[in-house]
């Protein structure tokens, strides 16, 4: 057998080994990426930079474990660039299931800022720099209701504070008060801030997608009433991007890291096709 | 690597669907005959206790929609079924189900389908607002006409249909690649879902 | 005085000023704000009853408002009440709460902080339930249109017309296929697609089965049929049971060939690899909706070398078909299918009705489009 | 009697089915919703009979006539019947009457689900990740020009979609993008006419009486 037909007739377990390598190999040892942002990206970013200090950024987490690889690090990254540009943020979740990826993104950038903070003001403090309002029944309720007064949707937080003695509640009152609200979801929730939040109250809406629903914001974007946007595990890599460039916050990059396994899938299956194309066309030329 | 059994259940179930890769053996076999055996009793757990029990047996306890017995009953001839002489009464239900389902679905499928579609692909002035957008709806307009062309059925595909079926299938074609890249996109990070799951949860390799 | 006392005096009357001026701010940013005005209430149109259409104008201090309060007073009663709260820079809300034939007013109140500017109150109003959804018009002439050139077309046929409808390539395979499996003798897999019976997809596919089946108890190969839905399940048992019947061959019929496995979507995808590869079919069928579990499907069945003819109405889904069966049926050609195998008058003049229903798409698409570009005329509000 | 009946309700079901689109009279709506949300609902409930009916059946001829592989029957019979009687005695949430804990150890019918269900079809689903690949090797040949048009989109997209290309091509990810929103759209679109006049046709057939098949070939 020539080499050629070798070419292609490689048994698909080695196709099949070869990609649970490049995907595995770049999870235990991710190597350097710099993605670059593509607009709806920096977009979202540039909206999050220029929020005005009485004003907060809400962040609605409504993902559930199961869309965790691709959704959790753009939290990680949206709260990074919050407390390094000391904006006040309000997190709230549609999906009950949230309540712990919320929790487990906001003790770990927390501990991040205040494992290297020197002063009480550098500090990242819960009820003054942001406030979780844990989780609401039947998502309309939280939607509509934050448009009136969020203390009343979330009368005591979910460390069980209440929610109108925080400091930072002071200032927030309700949708007048929240400069962006970013929806990170993998289902179609960021639809119903459109529809109620954005139709009743005018708050601008951010989105956090999964790459396969993401195809469906595009047109909202288009039409302005999505401000910004991250698509998939490449959407949050390139706002981790941001964050390291423009911010010089280092932090573990998990998207950028899950990017390093991506990339090397595509490329690997973009070189399948041409080792297959290769076999094929040298075999038809001896044929003829 | 963890302790938690269940954990450890997870991660065996999960290599035991992987190992279908190498070639189908008697531990993808048990795998999936067990998948089979949970999502049925899960199924039949979920049917019992988020509906029949919610809509129709407290209701009725309670003395409320009465009604529903008869739904009750119509739904039972399903249970015919197993009956060679009256077998045909599975077809009462079916009917209501499928009849439902045909006309729910004449003028949804009309409005989202069609109407909508349309309205989303005629040209208007507005539309040239902006250059590009006028000149990729043009392109737009002919992709749909031609992918149209491609299924017309009752002609032979002769004169102008010819090439406009042909610029049809392009266009057909040229979609169809999109999706399949675009998707790989997705089914990749599905993987590294899994294998993190392996490495961290399970085996604790990485953090 | 002294220049210091002149420079204290100078501070002093400043800080007053300052001061004077800081609680004037105050108190403009209190009493500044301006109610909304041209309150109208209306009967919400195109709704089953219930609710009311409350509009006014903006209030001129909208920019520093936190927004509006809407109450509500019904005629006869002196209790006022809220009925919601919407943001700045909105000039309507819609009470979902009222009861038909009752009549309401509406104030709106301009709200700031702990201040607040009512309007006057509105005319009064009633709610009413429609019977007709005047925004759906489009869609009924659509419907009238299209089903009288489908039943035209079905019509003709039964009169006897020679309809024609052109080769599906792909559907000269069915045969080639079945034989092929005959002589390997090794069974026929079909696998009907994950979705209802009440699915367009479902009908074609349980269509093709028949037309299969009867091919396959003619040349007495053995016959696989998985299913992922109850009903679909006891349809597709009598089909093929029909078929065996239409063949002449109705004791060769296994009721056993045709079982449901599980309505889950990868616990059915698991399943079907099993069959695939434990059972080693000459021949695989996939006709119907299918969803992710597409490629599954047919890579497993590619690697164990069987001939592969799918179709799918699934336009997520073809690409992958494409790529790994011997022949695709795309999108409509599925529907086509059916009536194309069976040859049944019915279900090809069904078949010419679509296809002058697409005629007619194009047209309204061209008509509309060259309108639209040389007229002002609003074309898109027609629909 | 056994074809005209349910044709009959077929006929009527179809009506009232279409109907509420139309009409948002409360009277309608009210009743539309209390038929999908009771009687499909309570129907469709019934028929999951059918199928476990059906399966159960399956194996256990399998198991009795001791055909091929007739071991696994039991593991899938066994499963199932424990995860029934879990599911139906031990409660949705644990909390029935039948104990589903020995001290911290839970077995109720969630933890089974996300525990074994879960994860059985995430790898399932994740399995595809490898057929992309080998489908993508074998397939991918550019045999004639429509095949060429497919590997090449398909080649560009997943190469627009990886951080690398922003650098050697920089105008490779709008280029991908603009596949997806302008030819992409074009086709869905016009398959999308033809599939919707299709799946109307077949609902007037079946609502009609025209088209039979689901009566089981009964003319």
């Amino acid at each position: 057998m020539s080499i050629w037909e070798k070419l292609t007739k490689i048994d698909r377990r080695y196709i099949y080994l070869m990609l649970l390598l490049v995907v595995m190999i770049p999870i235990i040892v991710p190597f350097k990426l710099h993605p670059k942002p593509m607009p709806p990206v920096e977009n979202l970013f540039n909206a999050i930079d220029a929020i005005p200090p009485e004003k907060a950024l809400v962040i609605s987490v409504d993902y559930s474990p199961d869309t965790e690889p691709e959704l959790h690090p753009m939290t990680y990254a949206l709260l990074r660039h919050a407390f390094a540009r000391h904006k006040k943020v309000g997190i709230l979740c549609i999906s009950l299931l949230g309540l712990g990826l919320a929790q487990d993104a906001l003790s770990t950038v927390t501990n991040e800022f205040n494992s290297v903070a020197t002063t009480h003001a550098d500090s990242i403090i819960n009820g003054r720099d942001y406030v979780f309002w844990g989780w609401q029944t039947m998502p309309l309720v939280p939607i509509l209701g934050m448009g009136e007064n969020i203390a009343k949707v979330f009368p005591v937080d979910y460390y069980g504070n209440k929610t109108d003695t925080l400091p930072m509640m002071k200032k927030i009152k309700n949708y007048n008060n929240v400069a962006l609200l970013v929806s990170i979801a993998g289902g179609e929730s960021p639809f119903w801030y459109i529809t109620y939040a954005q139709t009743s109250f005018g708050v601008r809406i951010g989105v956090g997608s999964t790459a396969v629903m993401a195809t469906d914001f595009y047109p909202y974007i288009n039409s302005g009433q999505v401000t910004g946007m991250m698509s998939g595990m490449k959407g949050g890599a390139e706002y981790e991007e941001l964050v390291l460039t423009k911010l010089g916050i280092k932090g573990r990059r998990k998207a950028t890291e899950a990017m390093s396994s991506q990339t090397a899938a595509h490329l690997w299956i973009m070189l399948t096709i041409v080792l297959g194309n290769i076999g094929y066309f040298a075999l038809r030329r001896r044929k003829k | 690597m963890t302790h938690n059994p269940w954990i450890w259940v997870s991660a065996i179930l999960t290599l035991g669907i992987f190992s279908f890769l190498y070639k189908e053996n008697p531990f993808y076999r048990v795998c999936e005959h067990l998948f089979i055996g949970i999502s049925n009793g899960y199924s039949i757990t979920f049917v019992w206790h988020r509906v029949l029990m919610p809509t129709l047996i407290n209701p009725v306890a309670h003395g409320e929609k009465l009604w529903l017995i008869l739904i009750a009953i119509i739904g039972a001839f399903y249970f015919m079924y197993f009956i060679p002489q009256i077998s045909w009464l599975v077809r009462i239900p079916i009917a209501i189900v499928l009849g439902y389902g045909a006309g729910a679905s004449i003028p949804r499928g009309i409005d989202a389908a069609i109407v909508q579609q349309l309205r989303a692909t005629i040209i208007t002035r507005s539309t040239f607002l902006s250059v590009y957008n006028g000149i990729w709806s043009i392109v737009i307009l002919f992709g749909v006409i031609a992918t149209i062309s491609y299924f017309f059925f009752s002609r032979e595909r002769k004169g102008i249909l010819k090439p406009l079926s042909y610029t049809g299938i392009v266009f057909i074609m040229i979609g169809f690649g999109a999706s399949f890249g675009y998707t790989v996109m997705a089914r990749v990070s599905l993987l590294i879902g899994r294998l993190t799951f392996l490495l961290r949860d399970w085996l604790g390799i990485i953090h | 005085m002294t220049m210091i006392e002149k420079l204290k005096d100078f501070k002093i009357k400043r800080l007053l000023f300052n001061f004077l001026i800081f609680n004037l701010l105050i108190l403009t940013s209190i009493y500044a704000i301006e109610p909304p005005a041209n309150v109208v209430a209306k009967d919400n149109p195109n709704d089953g009853g219930g609710s009311i259409l409350i509009q006014w104008r903006i209030s001129p201090s909208d920019s520093i408002l936190d927004g509006y309060r809407i109450l509500r007073q019904q005629q006869g009663s002196t209790e006022i009440s809220e009925v919601g709260f919407i943001g700045r820079g909105r000039i309507s809300f819609t009470d979902e709460g009222t009861t038909d034939k009752m009549k309401y007013t509406y104030q709106v109140v301009a709200v700031k902080d702990t201040s607040e500017v009512a309007s006057a109150w509105s005319n009064p109003a009633t709610s009413k339930p429609q019977w007709f959804d005047t925004n759906r018009i489009s869609v009924v002439v659509f419907t009238i249109l299209f089903t009288f050139l489908i039943i035209y077309f079905i019509e003709r046929a039964k009169k006897g017309t020679n309809l024609f409808v052109r080769k599906i390539p792909g559907l000269a395979a069915v045969d080639e296929a079945v034989g092929r499996a005959t002589e390997m003798g090794k069974p026929i897999l079909y696998v009907p697609g994950l979705t209802g019976i009440s699915d367009v997809a479902t009908i074609a596919a349980m269509n093709i089965l028949g037309e299969v089946a009867k091919k396959i108890a003619q040349y007495d190969s053995r016959l696989i049929v998985p299913n992922t839905d109850p009903i679909v399940f006891t349809v597709a048992r009598e089909v093929v049971k029909e078929a065996y019947i239409q063949a002449g061959r109705p004791d060769a019929f296994k009721p056993d060939s045709v079982y449901f496995v599980t309505d889950s979507q990868f616990a059915y995808a698991a399943a079907v690899d099993g069959i695939m590869t434990r059972e080693q079919p000459a021949t695989n069928f996939f006709m119907g909706y299918f969803y992710a579990e597409a490629l599954i499907l047919a890579e497993t069945g590619a690697s164990t070398g069987a001939v592969q003819i799918a179709g799918t109405d699934a336009v997520t889904q073809l690409p992958f078909f494409i790529t790994s069966c011997d022949y695709t049926l795309l999108g409509e050609e599925l529907y086509a299918a059916s009536a194309y195998l069976s040859r049944e008058p019915l279900l090809l003049g069904g078949l010419i009705g679509q296809d002058w229903g697409k005629a007619v798409i194009v047209v309204i698409l061209v008509v509309l489009t060259v309108i639209g570009l040389l007229t002002n005329l609003q074309v898109l509000k027609l629909f | 009697m056994k074809v005209r009946l349910p044709l009959l309700l077929v006929l009527i079901t179809g009506i009232f089915g279409a109907l509420p689109f139309l009409i948002p009279h409360h009277v309608i709506q009210t009743a539309d919703n209390e038929f999908r949300n009771s009687v499909l609902v309570i129907i469709g409930a019934f028929s999951l009979v059918l199928g476990v009916g059906s399966i159960i059946r399956h194996h256990m001829d399998k198991v009795r006539r001791k055909r091929e592989h007739w071991g696994y029957s039991w593991v899938l019979l066994i499963s199932l019947l424990i995860t029934s009687i879990i599911g139906l005695f031990g409660g949705i949430d644990g909390n029935g009457s039948l104990p589903t804990h020995i001290g911290n150890f839970h077995f109720d019918i969630q933890t089974i689900f996300i525990r074994m269900e879960v994860p059985l079809g995430a790898t399932m689903f994740s399995i595809l990740a490898f057929f992309m690949s080998s489908a993508a090797y074998r397939s991918f040949k550019a045999r004639s020009f429509e095949a060429t048009l497919l590997l090449l989109t398909a080649f560009i997209v997943m190469f627009g979609s990886v951080p690398l290309s922003a650098y050697l091509i920089p105008k490779l990810p709008h280029f991908a993008e603009w596949i997806l929103t302008v030819p992409s759209t074009a086709a869905k679109r016009g398959m999308g006419f033809g599939i919707a006049l299709g799946g109307l046709a077949t609902s007037l057939k079946i609502i009609l009486g025209i088209e039979r098949g689901w009566l089981g070939g009964t003319k």
